[in-house]
């Protein structure tokens, strides 16, 4: 593929058709072949964007405004790197996960393949319209996702999903229909100069609808109760992408128009993401502390964590702000993902997913145990992990701002993280009761939620490389 | 009291933003002179569809995936074998089998208008899906079950053809980039592929969902 | 008042419409009709704003045949789950937040 | 003058058929509404010049959706029913 | 990578990695994991051993590595790093032995050495850690590590232990990273320097420079084991006894403490601490600790709590003779690091031999043991005649230079409260010892399980550690003036620390 940008969205259409086409359930080593091309892409891209600037692809031909633009700055090379690479540990993992019968295996190859394809269209995008599309992509897709497994609580949780993702991209598409009519032109590079403070007022609306849109999607408090079931109802694999990857392409479209086209605007409601993303923190955490079984936590843990994302909203006059939004995004991502994995794992081992449950089964499954300490580590911000140089880099931004109330939100939320995380931790050290039954589990399964924790606690060490990276801006 | 709330919401929003509207100037921005200057390179002599296919092609592509998305969960959320079809007066079987042949000449006709006047891969997509529903309604099509290989090849062909012929279009230094002198011909292509495609997709978003009649106890 | 701008202003208020049927109705099937009120408003400002020179636009009708598509398709999922959901009880939405 | 108020009706109309899609007791009546409200949409994209997108409506967003939507309330009705 | 940045990773990696192969070796596959364990700490006394020569001759050893734009991972070997890592590394290795034999026959042997190795590792990284952000790294790590140790019996007051343990030391985290991102962003780095950072700044910053030290001294003044952020540390006596001997009466109190040193001297600078009137409530506060603690001590019957209070109160020693300022304080306090580690550690070893020999864990269950068990009541005598300060010990040496540091600083109450603390020990160190030598042993011993093998009283491995930290009391005590003391070492630091040597 000559451009990485062009063949990270083409390669999942193809791969996801390809798969579709082979029949119910199969296809898994075309994806698995598929996502390691997209994971080579991303870092052909990475690099490129890090050596040469933004990347771009003037789609057609025609350039915009008249044309579709993709284009890749260093936000948007990070993320497709971290896609593709979480994409191809839970890959690994959803090969061994899913049981010959199990209904929720017979689409998933095909849909994880348009989801992802979804994600990578929407990290390159530079076109207001083009970002629904891939929205709505993306969060069909996730939906059908969680439907898959076929459950009564499924369908439920996937329907209230729905309804979320829908109202939120309608409220998105209203937004665009309203900058379409001031200014005429839907490419985020032409507004960008067009839009300033003195916009007329139907912009600051469509700019509050288009937001709210968003963090509807991303589940922001208040507006995060469709999260925990579909989250904590999905299978393994897909609660692994849904949480890791679904609901930060939501908060990175926020993030790049607060940046971007919108900059001139963003300051006046700066800080209410950072109040809702403060509730988010603790309500989220309150009641991942207070569930009892194991994938509810996780999902809530979501909750609580994509709240710290939202804090930097009233800092981001500070660099580090913003790293610590973007480290923050892959810290949680590898870390959720290496969670809901090993919460797999262990439902597999003993049938039923209760807290307590694990009591038996912790001390013979060591592997998996790490995983959640090491993903446990970075949810709760402790070092060396990458979850700790985002919580650094945010209290840093809060102080330098003089906004120590942040900083102690921050601090605090860690500690209910490591309340939640050592809940389950301490599980694995209780007396366990005699005669549990703990079936046998694919290794495959233990290693791959281990090296996603493990790749959440080693990015710690390579900060430097990717705040480098994020410097690239369009 | 929620009620209330949200109908005051709603009551000041449309007020303010229908006041907004109403003060608007003019664009910064017109793309109808770019769409007219650019539409003899387009391949179509009609916008909409030049706009459709070829100016911002890629959303369309994008689209087309939606489609199969929804299907694809359609697929996975009903596993139930089709019900066998209740047949309609015979009246009504006759008037259908008289108007299919019909609508797929309207299908075909819409498809090549496209490019010059209204029409298109959606729409005559949408007619050809039309004469499907209408043939299940009276009987005469039995609702889907699990798709087979065929089955499966006609509803993702068009989404595969459009699909390789951008990245083939790569070759000409970008994604959907069509040579101007061949741009017609190939949109034609894709149209026709589409058209077939989304007339099955269509039709099977109705004829998948309709499996699960008669209920489940 | 061209009729661009009269039509965009009924968008305006489908669209409210629709988005508080979306927060305040319960029935599935109603939720769903709201959704698509929702759609059809915001298709009409998308239109009708940008036509209210009254000289047509073919960026925005394209744009707006995409959308129809994407919402004819949620509405064909979101149908699905609905009478799946059905299927295998009868009554409202869970409330169970824990999931 | 004439075409202005023909705008003015249809809008009103077009409100109208939302409104009762959500408020009308019978969800079947509902349906019928929003499949006629699909119909002057239509008829308002023929207004706008946008004759691809009337086309459109009338055959996706009133026929197909609406064949969606009765088909799914006869499916409902019907367990109702027959419970 | 020269060998000056080679060593101190080398130091870091000799107890990291047979840590972590440690875990994936199956439970019975003891002889690897022994000989994993003993080799590991070999090198690393080895290593060490190199280090101490490198930097008695002036060498500089150090490495460094950015985690972030501004921000960096730092290693340095210095004197009084060396100090605590010579103590570290010496003890780890009579730990081990006695750990091997007092688990002999345990569950999840694997996942104990393993996370011990894991805490040395952490304490390597304290002591080596060339600013206050690698500090914090590592000083976190020992939480993380030591937790699993605590509850290692899985018992249910295990479990409240532990999580006692980590409420106190997470959130003690917590404060001392909010005072760490506090310095780094007003002084822009946290680099350890002689004679401090914060001093650049100019004096509109005292204020916040007073906050930034309360955040930081209450941070690490948790593991320190301050009074009132204490409670943790008796309530961490479920673990086992090596667990309680090498981590509570070393590696994590003297984190603490260690932390309270560099703050003070390299961070701050201890004259700019001064100017800003820091010290003197550090004093108090260590005195308030070292006598609640010592009183409490006396209440105990618990043996293992008894000591841990008494841990309380001697670690403040080593935070009150920082904070008498003077060079001479400052040596009674960097000694008695040492001093009180070899002297605890005994303790807590023999105390291990009673209740794994015997069965016994009360005060009050001892009388007569000094009968069964001679030599580990030998080497509980010497260790607890030590703690009260008699001469011929490390105790003595610790407690005369501290005194007469305060009479130096002119803080006479200090000496007060020195030898209210020196009575007190003996208050409740004493009656053990009488009660050991002295009152009849019972007709049975509540749950003997190694019985008596000849002249051996109890297993070997468990013997000869005591035993050899015992003579090491009387040894630093005797040789104080040696070159190679303790005494001598920590002159060397004062001596660098303070711009004008004695």
């Amino acid at each position: 593929m000559a451009d990485p940008l062009v063949g990270l969205v083409l390669l999942p259409l193809g791969w996801a058709t390809l798969a579709f086409v082979l029949g119910p359930g199969r296809g898994a080593w075309a994806a698995l072949a598929g996502i390691a091309a997209q994971a080579w892409l991303a870092w052909l891209l990475a690099a490129q964007v890090g050596a040469g600037g933004t990347a771009r692809h003037a789609v057609g031909g025609w350039g915009a405004p008249l044309g579709i633009d993709l284009a890749a700055d260093g936000l948007s090379a990070a993320l497709l790197l971290l896609t593709q690479w979480l994409a191809l540990g839970v890959a690994l993992y959803a090969r061994s996960y899913f049981a010959a019968g199990d209904p929720a295996r017979r689409y998933f190859w095909p849909l994880a393949g348009f989801l992802l394809a979804g994600l990578n269209a929407l990290f390159v995008a530079n076109d207001l319209f083009n970002l629904y599309v891939t929205l709505e992509l993306v969060g069909l897709a996730a939906v059908g996702l969680v439907a898959a497994a076929g459950g009564e609580r499924q369908i439920a949780a996937a329907l209230r999903y729905l309804f979320a993702a829908l109202a939120g991209s309608g409220l998105y598409l209203f937004g665009v229909a309203l900058v379409y009519g001031v200014y005429g032109t839907v490419s985020i590079a032409t507004l960008a100069p067009l839009i300033t403070p003195e916009a007329p007022r139907l912009v600051w609306i469509a700019g509050g609808l288009m937001a709210l849109g968003l963090v509807v999607k991303s589940a922001l408090f208040p507006f995060h109760f469709w999260l925990p079931p579909a989250h904590g109802g999905a299978p393994a694999p897909v609660s692994a992408l849904l949480s890791a990857l679904v609901v930060k392409a939501s908060f990175y479209l926020l993030l790049r128009l607060w940046l971007g086209p919108f900059a001139p605007l963003a300051p006046a409601a700066a800080w209410l993401p950072a109040l809702l993303g403060a509730a988010a923190i603790f309500w989220g955490s309150w009641r991942a502390i207070r569930a009892e079984r194991l994938k509810p936590l996780i999902a809530w843990s979501t909750v609580a964590q994509l709240g710290y994302l939202f804090l930097i909203f009233p800092l981001l006059a500070v660099p580090a702000a913003f790293g610590a939004g973007v480290m923050q995004v892959f810290a949680h991502a590898l870390a959720k993902a290496a969670l809901f994995a090993a919460a797999g794992v262990f439902i597999q081992a003993t049938g039923q997913d209760t807290v307590a449950g694990l009591a038996g089964a912790a001390a013979r499954l060591p592997v998996t145990l790490f995983a959640i300490g090491l993903a446990g580590m970075t949810l709760a911000g402790l070092p060396p992990s990458a979850g700790f140089l985002a919580k650094w880099q945010l209290i840093e931004a809060a102080l330098a701002l003089g906004h120590w109330p942040i900083a102690v939100v921050a601090l605090a939320g860690g500690l209910m993280a490591a309340v939640y995380v050592f809940r389950v931790l301490r599980q694995a050290f209780c007396l366990a009761p005699a005669g549990a039954p703990v079936a046998a589990v694919p290794r495959a399964l233990e290693w791959t939620a281990f090296a996603l924790a493990a790749a959440s606690v080693l990015l710690g060490f390579f900060g430097v490389d990717l705040m480098t990276l994020i410097e690239v801006r369009a | 009291m929620k009620r209330l709330a949200v109908f005051c919401l709603a009551c000041a929003f449309v007020v303010l933003t229908g006041g907004a509207l109403i003060e608007l100037g003019p664009a910064a921005i017109d793309l109808r002179g770019q769409v007219a200057a650019q539409l003899a390179a387009s391949g179509v002599s009609h916008p909409v569809t030049a706009v459709l296919l070829n100016f911002r092609g890629y959303d369309t592509l994008l689209e087309v995936a939606v489609l199969l998305i929804a299907l694809l969960a359609i697929l996975a959320v009903t596993d139930k074998p089709p019900a066998a079809p209740v047949p309609a007066h015979p009246l009504l079987q006759a008037v259908a089998r008289g108007a299919t042949p019909a609508m797929i000449l309207v299908a075909v006709y819409l498809l090549w208008a496209g490019a010059h006047r209204p029409g298109g891969a959606f729409q005559a997509g949408a007619v050809l899906a039309a004469a499907a529903v209408l043939l299940h309604l009276v009987g005469l099509l039995p609702g889907w079950g699990a798709p087979g290989l065929r089955l499966r090849l006609g509803l993702t062909a068009g989404f595969a053809l459009f699909l390789a012929l951008a990245a083939a279009l790569l070759s000409q230094g970008a994604l959907l980039q069509y040579p101007p002198a061949a741009a017609g011909t190939l949109i034609l292509v894709i149209e026709a592929g589409l058209t077939v495609s989304l007339g099955l997709i269509l039709a099977g978003l109705f004829l998948f969902l309709s499996r699960d009649e008669g209920g489940e106890t | 008042m061209t009729s661009g701008l009269l039509f965009a202003l009924v968008g305006v208020a489908l669209f409210a419409l629709g988005l508080a049927g979306l927060v305040l109705i319960g029935d599935v099937l109603r939720r769903i009709l709201a959704f698509n009120l929702m759609g059809s408003g915001a298709f009409l400002v998308l239109v009708g704003l940008a036509q209210r020179n009254g000289v047509p636009d073919a960026v925005p009708q394209a744009m707006v045949l995409t959308g129809i598509v994407v919402a004819v398709a949620a509405t064909a999922l979101a149908l699905a789950l609905a009478r799946r959901l059905d299927a295998q009880r009868e009554g409202a939405l869970p409330e169970d937040e824990d999931g | 003058m004439m075409v202005l108020v023909f705008d003015g009706l249809l809008a009103c109309a077009l409100l109208w058929s939302a409104w009762r899609a959500l408020a009308t007791p019978r969800l079947d009546r509902a349906i019928v509404f929003f499949i006629a409200f699909g119909l002057l949409m239509s008829l308002a994209w023929a207004r706008l010049s946008a004759p691809d997108i009337a086309l459109a409506e009338a055959a996706i967003g009133a026929g197909l959706t609406g064949a969606l939507l009765l088909d799914a309330y006869g499916a409902i009705s019907r367990r109702k029913g027959g419970k | 990578m020269s060998m000056h940045a080679w060593l101190p990773l080398a130091v870091l990696a000799s107890s990291l990695v047979p840590g972590l192969v440690i875990f994936a070796l199956p439970e019975s596959w003891i002889g690897l994991r022994t000989a994993l364990n003993l080799l590991g700490a070999l090198v690393k006394l080895v290593l060490v051993g190199l280090l101490l020569a490198g930097v008695a001759a002036g060498e500089q050893y150090g490495f460094r590595h950015a985690v972030l734009p501004g921000l960096e991972l730092a290693f340095k070997a210095d004197a009084l790093g060396l100090l605590f890592i010579s103590l570290s590394a010496v003890l780890w290795l009579f730990t081990t032995l006695y750990a091997i034999g007092y688990l002999e026959g345990a569950p999840h042997r694997s996942r104990f050495f393993g996370f011990f190795s894991l805490c040395v590792t952490a304490t390597m990284g304290i002591a080596m850690a060339g600013n206050l952000f690698t500090f914090f790294v590592f000083y976190e790590l020992l939480t993380l590590a030591t937790f699993p140790l605590v509850v290692h019996r899985g018992t249910p007051a295990a479990m409240h232990g532990g999580t006692v343990y980590l409420a106190y030391t997470l959130a003690g985290g917590a404060v001392l990273l909010a005072g760490i991102v506090w310095l780094h962003h007003l002084v822009g780095h946290t680099e350890f320097a002689h004679g401090g950072i914060a001093a650049a700044l100019g004096p509109q910053y005292a204020g916040q420079l007073r906050i930034v030290f309360l955040l930081l001294i209450a941070g690490v003044g948790v593991k320190a084991a301050l009074v009132p952020l204490h409670g943790w540390l008796p309530r961490a006596m479920v673990a086992p006894a090596p667990v309680s001997a090498l981590l509570h009466a070393v590696a994590v109190v003297k984190a603490g403490a260690f932390g309270i040193v560099r703050i003070v001297y390299e961070v701050y600078g201890v004259e700019f601490a001064q100017s800003l009137g820091l010290l003197f409530p550090l004093a108090v506060a260590a005195a308030v600790t070292i006598v609640w603690g010592s009183l409490r001590a006396l209440f105990q019957d618990d043996l293992k709590k008894r000591l841990a209070f008494s841990t309380v109160s001697q670690v403040a020693y080593i935070a009150l003779g920082v904070a008498l300022f003077g060079p001479i304080g400052t040596i009674g306090g960097l000694v008695h690091l040492v001093h009180q580690g070899i002297m605890k550690i005994t303790l807590f070893f023999c105390a291990g031999n009673y209740a794994e020999t015997l069965g016994l864990h009360k005060v009050s269950e001892l009388s007569g043991v000094g009968r069964r068990m001679p030599a580990t009541t030998l080497a509980f005598s010497i260790a607890a005649l030590g703690m009260m300060g008699a001469p011929l010990t490390a105790g003595a040496v610790s407690k005369a230079w501290l005194i007469e540091g305060a009479r130096a600083a002119e803080m006479e109450w200090v000496i007060g409260v020195l030898w209210t603390s020196s009575l007190l020990n003996a208050a409740y160190f004493l009656p053990i010892l009488w009660r050991a030598w002295f009152r009849p042993p019972p007709a049975a011993w509540p749950d003997e399980h190694i019985p008596a093998r000849g002249r051996r009283e109890t297993a070997w491995l468990l013997l000869v550690p005591p035993l050899v930290t015992a003579a090491a009391v009387v040894v630093a005590g005797v040789f104080a003036a040696a070159d190679w003391s303790p005494l001598a070492w920590a002159k060397l630091i004062a001596a660098r620390e303070y711009v004008t040597p004695q």
